[in-house]
């Protein structure tokens, strides 16, 4: 006890000490009743709304007490409501800074609030003078993010523009897509080697856009397929699909004049399990020996394996798919693969689809609006850290302020 | 007694490549079965004889390092377990690591997922590497097991801007309101350093979609390798650094060991991991080489015919 | 009414969460409705459940082959949701469902832990022969393609600094490491950007269409 | 049943019986269950692991068994988990007193649009039955607005107006204007040089694959060109992920090995 008492009393004096010893042309040290010597109050107490919020944000700032150096135990925040009396809202543990800020996020909207703070030391607490009342506003729009919304309004007012234009039945060019060739040159090899071509549509379901993409692309190859006379096989992993590839299949022969040659065995349902659909076909492909496999759709694992085994049969292989981590493997084993996007374009450009052409073309005007504003920024970032030309610097805050939003 | 062991493995594997590329120049084909036998062969004798190397670290893992080592004290630090089993070799390492360095250093860790596996993992590192190796650190003022939550990038949206939202009570069903280590967070705008585990989706792509950037939060994820390139991107400005895969993680585990005395005896299995790895990594190359020179000479030979 | 209503929602849902980007006001409505999701999200792992259940009862119904093994998934299934939903562990009910002694973290750890990762650990050795017996340079696509993978293999293991740690200071960019390091850094940075920037207009635009009402695939055929 | 079956089988559970007598004897003692319900978990987690990897060999039972579990498990854990920490956690707060009481988790206060949320889950599992199947479009409605909703300005700001701003890099580094433009040539890894070619690859890759995947043009020409270069950095990007997936595989495999050869067999340590 003793010992406890004459630790704390020479806290005090080297505390006393300290602050003697520190304290310049500031306000001099209140001692309160019991001898302790309060810590000075914090100042310059700064309450704002929070902008662009919810209403429910009032900021506070505050510079640090002269005592804070010297060790405090840290500052409280009070907050009154209207009239209403200081409440403790939190403890905000000093962190050598000169001056603090607080977010209080636990205000209501339209509600008035004035602020004190209060710094804590062994001497005691001592308290700021009380803020101006401030009230918790909401704003309609978040101003921060006017570059958002513009980009935005301008990438999807071009995609639903030329929506519109392809509705109204003009014309959008679409450059070629040498995946398309391809394909007409692996159906012509098969037909010649009299052996069939496989058709794989992924693994998801229908309602994947991978594989209406496939599909589209199907109603192209089983025309060229009804045209030359060979033939096409078709294991699909989903019931749904099988529907779907039928009906595709079944129209190509129609228009190619062949009904006749149709038959619903060529789309055949296997398994919904992965690995099980993979087994499946892997045992068609050794027994069939398709001369092209077309693996157009989202896959996942089974990429490899299909591949593997297409590349054993010694089978032309066209890949596509969106999903980039089986990119890698189709580019290496495939003879020839459809990147991503490409297998989008190559879908819009053979189904004509106003609503797949015109995203296209809204997309593009994306990648333009991309290009053009990193060529800009780049330059002018690059002028600017080798020669600083005022206008060039002007430039760059410029592209940074409109295409960065942090 | 091992050194003899690596030897001879060594030699059967070479011995095993050169058959093969012998074969395969004969134009004859090498049964897949063989191949996978071969494969396990390799792994599993860098597993046994332990072949272990040096790593260390590339900057942009130890970005992350550093940044943790340059947190204030008492700084608040989110892992977030969106990972499975599946996973669990690549990316597990770097959530305990993370764990490690955060308390290590005195920070607040608050653990959370958005994959359902990852509760159970989550338990597995409080289990096997908070609580037997920092006793001392205390549920609710040093640590908090959110635990997992469903609906991916929904529960990203509503912790950005409201925890308690989203989750009224913690793992075990305490209200966050009597927790210490929530007294001064509300948002995941409160955390000083959000660590993304994982590699689907939902994952560390979509914690910088939804929180990284909107909230203005550091992020620093740890993927499994078949993601990690595709995060690149992000980095530096979105991402402060990233681990990529069992590398990654074992550098992260590497530059633990150097800077603190404490984990030199800990268990580091992503830098135990990097033995077996290597090995393997050297076989499939061989595998592609010798695949190739068959190829070409196959074409060749076609040509060869041709004329 | 079978097609009108849920394009109404989609429209509705999708235009009050862009809009409480943008405007504070709505923000809240916008956290509500992040939170309902989040809610159907547990029903769409309860259809899940029942979707598996009612597809393994028709095929031990219908006596399909390899119906035996449908009885494995269902007393599987069961027996899980029962330890599950009960919290049930050796000493009684946990407080939290996976707490280290509850059943449902034995069966994680003992079950789903090893059937998981072993189906992906397979595909090292599906990779390997592909890599014997299909990956070719064939063109000078895949030539590129190789050389790169070729060097970041090497350089993610020790055995790079072990081949080209000789390689003087100023030339250090041709040790294989450092060449790794560079080939993440500047051109996967690069290709990686590209695709992100096309593939994030992509999913601009497809959200655009589902919400405007132009895309209907999602209601799938009108037979059912 | 084949004869071969019957002695794979017989085989697989003689083995099985041995490695849990071997188990039970040498499983150190963790406290929550018996050394012979722990030889038996260790034992059966081999079990499956191999019953796993003997699809490599070809499809078969053991496989077929191990696969079916799987997917009942994960399913039901999945459920189990959902249900405990969204419905107990996030729903019943909000709309019962008496439900929250009864799982133990404190009451919030009513929020009564929360009884949105639970009706749209009925109608999504009215998919179940064959009539009502229509009607649970309306939650899938909901799932997809949201998802869109959510998407839509995320994309935007952090895969495409982010990216752009990130691309803007000085092409020319540690360079003030005047005076010779490389103060020290190397190649040294982090010299001057290889920081402006960095700069450079990025700035003329993003732009170059970004013409790749433009169709409005036609690919002949400067464009031709560029977009030629394009496909390159993108072949090299792939082969960064070919190379980083291979790595991410074969980790899994050594997951797999060392819990076989060390909590199983116990050949190491």
């Amino acid at each position: 006890m003793i010992f406890g008492k004459s630790l704390y009393c020479s806290f005090i004096i080297i505390a006393c000490f300290f602050t003697v010893a520190t304290a310049q042309n500031e306000a001099v040290a209140t001692v309160d009743s019991v001898g302790q010597i309060l810590p000075q109050p914090p100042g310059n107490i700064i309450v704002a709304d929070h902008k662009y919020d919810n209403g429910g944000i009032i900021d506070i700032a505050w510079d640090r007490s002269p005592d804070d150096p010297l060790g405090i135990d840290g500052y409280n925040i009070y907050r009154a409501c209207g009239d209403g009396d200081f409440e403790i809202v939190a403890f905000v543990l000093p962190g050598g800074m000169e001056s603090y800020s607080f977010i209080d996020d636990k205000v209501e909207r339209g509600e008035s609030y004035r602020y004190k703070i209060s710094v804590i030391s062994s001497g005691g607490e001592s308290f700021s003078e009380s803020s101006v009342s401030v009230r918790g506003d909401w704003e309609f729009f978040d101003l921060d993010k006017l570059n958002i919304l513009i980009l935005g309004i301008i990438v999807c007012g071009s995609v639903i523009g030329f929506i519109f234009t392809a509705r109204a039945g003009r014309k959008l060019f679409i450059r070629k897509i040498s995946g398309l060739e391809a394909l007409e040159e692996a159906v012509g090899r098969a037909t010649e080697m009299g052996r069939p071509i496989l058709f794989i549509p992924g693994i998801l379901d229908m309602d994947d856009v991978q594989t209406l993409a496939a599909i589209t692309i199907l109603a192209r190859v089983s025309r060229i397929v009804a045209d030359y006379d060979s033939k096409i096989e078709m294991p699909v992993s989903r019931s749904l699909v099988m529907t779907t590839a039928r009906e595709t299949i079944k129209n190509s022969y129609l228009a190619a004049g062949r009904p006749d040659a149709y038959y619903d065995d060529m789309v055949h349902y296997v398994t919904d399990e992965q690995f099980g659909y993979v087994a499946a076909v892997n045992g068609i492909m050794v027994r069939d020996k398709p001369a092209t496999c077309l693996y157009l759709g989202a896959f996942f694992a089974e990429s490899l394996i299909l591949a593997e085994t297409g590349n054993y049969i010694g089978a032309i292989q066209i890949a596509g798919t969106a999903r980039p981590g089986q990119l890698p493997f189709f580019v290496a084993a495939c003879d020839y693969t459809l990147i991503g996007e490409e297998l989008f374009a190559a879908s819009a450009y053979l189904s004509g689809d106003p609503k797949q052409l015109g995203s296209l073309k809204g997309q593009d005007v994306g990648k333009f609006v991309a290009m053009a504003a990193m060529i800009i920024g780049t330059l002018a970032v690059t002028v600017v850290s080798a020669w600083q030309f005022k206008f060039f610097g002007w430039l760059s805050d410029l592209m940074y302020s409109m295409f960065s939003t942090n | 007694m091992t050194n003899i062991g690596v030897y001879i493995s060594l030699l059967l594997i070479f011995g095993g490549l050169l058959a093969i590329l012998i074969y395969s120049l004969k134009g004859r084909d090498v049964d897949r079965r063989i191949i996978f036998l071969f494969v396990l062969f390799s792994v599993a004798s860098a597993i046994i004889f332990h072949i272990e190397f040096e790593e260390s670290a590339t900057p942009i893992v130890k970005k992350v390092f550093e940044f943790v080592e340059n947190l204030p004290p008492e700084s608040k630090i989110l892992i977030s377990f969106d990972f499975d089993p599946a996973m669990k070799p690549e990316v597990h390492p770097m959530a305990n690591a993370f764990v490690r360095h955060a308390l290590v250093k005195g920070h607040k860790l608050y653990l959370m997922g958005l994959w359902p596996q990852g509760q159970a993992l989550m338990t597995e590192t409080i289990e096997y590497v908070l609580k037997p190796e920092f006793p001392n650190a205390v549920y609710g003022e040093d640590y908090v097991m959110l635990g997992y939550k469903a609906g991916n990038e929904g529960v990203l949206n509503v912790i950005i801007t409201d925890f308690r939202k989203m989750y009224s009570t913690d793992a075990h069903g305490t209200s966050l309101d009597s927790i210490p280590l929530f007294d001064d967070v509300k948002s995941a705008k409160d955390m000083d350093l959000i660590f993304p585990v994982g590699g689907g989706k939902p994952g560390p792509k979509e914690w910088i979609l939804f929180v990284g950037d909107p909230g203005n939060v550091p992020i620093a994820p740890g993927l499994a390798a078949v993601v990690a390139p595709l995060i690149y991107p992000y980095y530096p400005r979105q991402a402060i650094g990233l681990l990529g895969g069992v590398k990654g993680a074992a550098e992260y585990e590497s530059e633990l060991k150097k800077n603190y005395k404490e984990f030199e005896n800990v268990e580091t299995p992503a830098l135990q991991m990097m033995g077996p790895q290597t090995m393997a990594h050297i076989v499939i190359m061989a595998f592609i080489v010798i695949g190739n020179i068959g190829f070409f000479r196959a074409r060749r030979r076609k040509w060869q015919e041709g004329n | 009414m079978k097609r009108t209503i849920p394009v109404i929602i989609v429209s509705v849902v999708g235009t009050v969460l862009v809009l409480s980007v943008f405007f504070p006001p709505v923000q809240t409505m916008g956290e509500d409705f992040s939170l309902f999701f989040d809610i159907i999200a547990v029903f769409a792992f309860f259809l899940g459940g029942g979707n598996l259940v009612r597809i393994h009862l028709v095929k031990i119904y219908r006596k399909r082959p390899d119906w035996g093994f449908s009885v494995v998934t269902l007393v599987g299934f069961f027996v899980t949701l029962l330890v599950g939903l009960g919290k049930l562990s050796v000493t009684g009910v946990t407080a939290s469902v996976t707490a280290p002694d509850s059943f449902l973290q034995t069966i994680f750890v003992n079950i789903i832990t090893p059937l998981s990762s072993t189906m992906y650990a397979l595909l090292a050795f599906y990779v390997a022969s592909a890599s014997y017996r299909a990956f070719r340079a064939k063109n000078r696509e895949a030539t590129i393609l190789l050389i790169a993978a070729f060097i970041i293999l090497l350089g993610r293991t020790p055995l790079g600094m072990k081949l080209t740690g000789w390689i003087p200071e100023w030339l250090s960019i041709l040790q294989i490491p450092n060449l790794a390091v560079w080939i993440m850094n500047a051109p996967n940075l690069a290709g990686q950007r590209a695709i992100l920037i096309g593939v994030g207009l992509g999913v601009v635009a497809m959200s655009l269409r589902l919400i405007l009402g132009m895309d209907r695939t999602y209601l799938g055929s009108d037979n059912d | 049943m084949r004869r071969i079956t019957l002695i794979v089988t017989a085989v697989v559970v003689v083995l099985f019986i041995i490695s849990w007598i071997i188990k039970t004897n040498t499983v150190p003692e963790d406290g929550t269950f018996r050394p012979f319900i722990q030889g038996f978990l260790v034992t059966f987690a081999a079990f499956l692991t191999l019953a796993i990897m003997s699809f490599l060999y070809r499809d078969n039972p053991f496989y077929k068994f191990a696969e079916h579990l799987y997917v009942g498990v994960s399913a039901a854990y999945a459920m189990s988990l959902g249900f405990w920490t969204t419905l107990v956690g996030n729903l019943f707060p909000r709309i019962s007193q008496n439900l929250s009481d009864w799982f133990g988790v404190p009451f919030l206060h009513y929020e009564w649009h929360f009884v949105i949320p639970p009706i749209l889950g009925i109608i999504l599992l009215m998919r179940l039955s064959p009539k009502g199947g229509w009607i649970s479009r309306w939650a899938l409605a909901f799932i997809v607005g949201t998802t869109a909703g959510l998407n839509l300005p995320r994309f935007l700001r952090s895969d495409f107006i982010e990216q752009i701003s990130s691309t803007f890099l000085p092409l020319l580094v540690q360079w003030q204007g005047v005076g010779p433009f490389f103060s020290n040539f190397s190649l040294a890894a982090s010299g001057q040089f290889i920081a402006i070619l960095t700069n450079i690859t990025i700035f003329l890759g993003v732009l170059c694959g970004l013409i790749y995947f433009f169709f409005s043009k036609e690919h002949k020409g400067v464009f031709g060109t560029a977009s030629r270069f394009g496909i390159w950095v993108l072949m090299v990007t792939f082969g960064a992920s070919f190379g980083y997936t291979v790595m991410g595989r074969i980790s899994l495999l050594v997951g797999r090995l060392t819990f076989l050869l060390k909590d199983w067999l116990g050949i190491i340590s």
